[in-house]
């Protein structure tokens, strides 16, 4: 086993794989920005480096820079996380070369999965079925609009390094086609540092269902089963679940089968997940592979009982899978729900700020993954992920009256969240119903606003309350010049 | 004895509140009478109890905006002076129903801007982006306008509530 | 379903059976003390009501009291927790009579299985093995002599309404008896109010081990597998896991399937957990079954992913169990240590205060089933039992390394705790290696002291800088009496 | 520039702390040299960082008690004036192999007496029980000695630190 490993990652996920580090009796090296000084990562880890700079190519996606730090920590082994680096095969590959072990599959496997394009291809090999898109390297204007025109609209333009909905645009006219495709292209080059694009059919009413996929060095692939994705914003995921109640058990098993092929046609290591579209009548076709860990890995951990990023390391050091597939068992429900720095007062627009309180939900099987802590300032630098909420029950039903009560008791202020909108998905019928295709929040939120709310008499009283004590605090201090440095560390109450 | 008003969703709500002994206040809600004993307060945390029951508490400050965090939900309350002089802001808003200037609705970076000083839009075009936390934000024209002044260049760090466009009603 | 339910508890178990009503969309009521007037569970309650008084003799275990509010407030159920009024057969009885449902078994259960003597006539005519004891009722000094001999030294005194090693004593030698006897009814009758005792074999060696029952109205009774609290200081339960190591899966078939006869031999309904001795040659005799949930419960929650307090209200609502034994799978491996308001630096006495912070251990699979919040004081009027961590993982090992990570991360401050023991527990060879026999303690703890922490510089510079800006607080305000009054709410910070 | 001294385990370790800028100290302990950024403070909380790395500490101050939470865990350490009028402590309590009283080790009740003044008793005699938290607690006799005064009855109840019975050695 590994002695040190450094995170190249920030935030919840960067939280969550120093636990895993640490559990195993490891050293867990963090890195971080200039905005990140204050950062809940820095707080658990083991050793902390320091990259100047703010922007993420300055900082979490500068190789140079983490490459010098993994060598400086003297690590054995590098652990990306999601986002930012993880896909990013220049990066697995200066790692290896470095003599340091990448938690997560060989250079090229990120690197034919990557690409789209080339995912594509192998999947057409590997008798995957696929969703109809043009991935050629023409990609002029003249040639996309033919190309949409054949596949037939509407068209999704898609980053080939893509993920996460960055650099992803729906097209219904072909007049929308340009500006969509020059603003895909403007987001990718910014969030994966590559432009590249293509188009593919969008299928209307589609559910998003993938499969996490675990390799080890000794050709052993395993699917720990499905997750439901469809709840989703602009293309960002907002709430996943596990299992999909759409799949039947038949369903299930060829899903699940066509993701391990998919894995075994790239001789797939470590964590990844394959993601297929799956239409209303239970067609199903490879969208991606997401060469890495995925955010919502919880609800497997919650429905399988298998801790993926403790695997992922043991995976990493040379272990084989210390089961087969069938000890591997889909147990109960579970559900994540991603809380995001977005105000939906104010069209879902970033919110930023020092968090002030946060008293997550504590409970039975109710799992908080917090990317943040009391005192930290959240900035417009990074994903506005702040935290997720996975709750696990025997039903879907009872998952969902504890994710509600949940839900209803997340103390955080300081910043705007997605809260509220987050309450009115779980409690709406369609969602309870299980009607969740990826059309779901255009199909019943797209008027929303933000409910009035409730307010009980005894948050005016304590409000009213706080005012008189400040009030007469202020008075009773009046000859002293009591808060005239708003900074000054005493009347920090 | 003190007033307070709050408002929430554009409803007013007038607290009275009374110190009636030695960490003790009596508040008046809705007609309903609240006894508040403090027991604690660190920070952000009031540890209270109301009518004889004991609860962890959070009050935020942030301005005039209040966030009271009160059995888990967090409620967001607004401090206004008074009733009047809160029905009148109000009222203003109400009768302006075209604002001849664009604000940006959240800090950020400008990265591309459609248009230019003296350009005829139509509703709901595209007249810049936004970009924060990695998306981006299109900011469209509110009515069929004439743009008067662009306040920023693309690449321009922007604050939440700086004017970005100055605009004219077409028809004006 | 009902709609209100009240929950004659306090603490975490109160805070947990709310958690529970609430997720079952019905309203909690809780009860509470004058100590108790700022504690957690009227936090979360839905409604609350005073009970005036301070021992538990007036106020949680004050069945009159208690009766009137649950009229007043017009519940449907009354949820007893564990502990107080829990097996008190009287109160159950008088709860129905009101035409309230007792969330329990039945008076009578509770009743034959409450009384350990008749317990054990029942055990024995049921065929389920039980250790030699005498449960006479000439309670005579001579004649508990004279019985004492018959049995063998060492001998335990134990308390008939008992449970929670309250009115438990160990006897070496005759002459220890008579002390020991009278202590053990002052305890008994505080504890119970009732103060009939009964002489028992102690075995040497011996591992504790209980399994988990859950009986409906139709007649169902199934085991959730069983649980291994062999580690007790004091006859009170320090550390419990399930599964238990020592069991192979045919003693634990035949444990389990014992178990079930035993629930069935008094009709049993709800859940219950039946208590066994097993020796190192694995035979193990029936020790008494508590008619109630228990501490350990969420243990079980984790291996087998059923919710037990929310089972316990469908089943008194005359639900059926939603599942059968064989869709029961015990996985993975779950521990769970007691936090408890204990100073192991001064001989494991109370400690008593208020709580100035609290920041439980937040990760995968860890549980925090929390009685406390920052604020709340800590008295001697009740159980020391301040919160209970329970963590789950795929194997043994595995899980011990997570409890080892949440221990050395549960942040409390305010009173002292015996976290600095259960870290000494978790982390020795004998415990790792599962040699857990109910003598462990004794055996590699006896004279225990809590070993020398290693203070790194943070910590010292941290209160360095803490007193340097109260020394500069004073100094700037010397000129106003700021901190004259210890309670003005303007100096909390 | 300022020096503070904290004991653990019967040893003394100096800190010399001295501010450097708006919200920066400079602290020297066991000759490593820490720069620490104060970023915030709200009640216990500390939110610090030392030497660029961001920390949540909590602080809680109990007399000379200071009980430090870094990084998950919580240290206890106890402020002490100097070096010198610590050691001297010290020294008085190791001089002392005899208390000529028995304080109570808990808050609690005294639920039974054994003794009566003027009994001899031998060493680890049960003197009286203490019940707290619902447990009892037996007090023993430290050595072999004489009862002289009892100052609780049946059903008192005492705090930490109160004198419950004064003794004399049996062979003085």
């Amino acid at each position: 086993m590994f002695k040190k490993v450094l995170v190249a990652n920030r935030g919840a996920i960067a939280v969550r794989i120093i636990q895993a580090i640490q559990e195993l009796g490891l050293t867990a090296v963090a890195i971080y920005s200039t905005p990140d000084e204050r950062s809940l990562h820095l707080h658990w880890a083991d050793e902390t480096y320091h990259i100047p700079g703010e922007v993420p190519q300055d900082t979490y996606l500068n190789i140079h820079a983490i490459l010098d730090i993994a060598k400086k920590s003297k690590v054995d082994a590098i652990h990306p996380g999601y986002g930012f680096l993880s896909e990013n095969a220049e990066f697995a590959e200066k790692v290896n070369k470095a003599g340091i072990t990448f938690v997560g599959p060989s250079p090229e496997a990120i690197r034919s999965m990557g690409l789209k394009t080339e995912a594509r291809r192998i999947m057409q090999l590997a008798n995957v079925p696929i969703v109809p898109g043009y991935q050629g390297e023409d990609r002029s204007t003249k040639t996309l609009l033919d190309k949409a025109e054949e596949i037939g609209y509407p068209i999704l333009v898609k980053a080939s390094a893509g993920g996460g909905g960055k650099g992803m645009k729906i097209v219904q006219v072909p007049s929308e086609l340009e500006t969509a495709v020059e603003s895909a292209k403007r987001e990718a080059l910014k969030a994966f540092g590559d432009d590249t694009i293509y188009l593919e059919k969008y299928l209307e009413e589609p559910r998003h269902i993938e499969v996490q996929i675990l390799g080890d060095h000794s050709g052993n692939i395993i699917h720990l089963f499905e997750r439901e994705c469809s709840i989703q914003r602009r293309h960002q995921k907002i709430l996943e679940e596990a299992p999909s109640i759409f799949l039947t058990p038949k369903i299930r098993e060829n899903i699940c089968c066509a993701a391990v092929n998919a894995a075994k046609a790239v001789n797939y290591v470590n964590a990844g997940t394959v993601e297929f579209i799956v239409d209303k009548f239970h067609n199903f076709y490879f969208l991606e592979m997401n060469t890495r860990l995925q955010v919502e890995h919880s609800v497997t951990e919650m429905t399988t009982g298998v801790d993926i990023v403790k695997l992922q390391l043991k995976i990493a050091a040379g272990e084989s899978l210390p089961f087969s597939q069938n000890e591997i068992l889909q147990k109960g429900h579970s559900i994540e729900v991603r809380i995001y720095a977005e105000d939906p007062v104010n069209n879902f627009l970033p919110s930023t700020g020092i968090i002030r309180f946060l008293e997550p939900p504590i409970g039975v099987n109710i799992r908080n993954d917090l990317g943040i802590h009391a005192g930290v300032p959240v900035t417009l630098f990074y994903d506005p992920l702040l935290a997720k909420l996975t709750v696990f029950d025997s039903t879907r039903t009872t998952a969902i009256e504890k994710l509600k009560w949940a839900i209803d008791r997340y103390g955080i202020s300081g910043i705007r969240t997605n809260i509220p909108f987050l309450r009115e998905i779980v409690n709406h019928p369609e969602f309870i119903k299980g009607n969740t295709t990826t059309n779901f929040i255009e199909k019943f939120f797209s008027n929303w606003n933000v409910p009035h709310q409730s307010i009980p008499d005894e948050a005016f009283a304590l409000a009213a309350l706080s005012e008189y004590i400040n009030q007469e605090k202020s008075e009773y201090h009046s000859s002293v010049d009591f808060e005239s440095d708003p900074f000054s560390p005493w009347i920090g109450e | 004895m003190k007033e307070f008003y709050y408002e929430v969703n554009q409803e007013i709500t007038k607290v009275t509140i009374q110190k009636i002994g030695n960490h003790v206040w009596k508040a008046i809600v809705n007609e309903r009478e609240l006894t508040i004993h403090l027991d604690d307060r660190q920070s952000t945390r009031l540890d209270v109890r109301i009518n004889g029951r004991g609860y962890h508490c959070h009050i935020d400050t942030q301005g005039n905006d209040r966030f009271i965090s009160w059995k888990g939900s967090t409620y967001a309350l607004r401090r206004v002076d008074s009733l009047a002089s809160h029905v009148q802001n109000l009222d203003n808003v109400k009768e302006k129903d075209f604002e001849p200037e664009i604000r940006s609705p959240m800090p950020g970076k400008v990265v591309k801007i459609h248009v230019q000083e003296g350009d005829i839009v139509v509703a709901k075009q595209p007249l810049l982006i936004l970009e924060a936390m990695k998306m981006e934000y299109v900011i469209t024209a509110p009515k069929d306008c004439i743009i008067q002044k662009i306040l920023f260049h693309e690449n321009d760090q922007v604050d939440l509530g700086n004017t970005l466009i100055t605009l004219t009603l077409k028809n004006e």
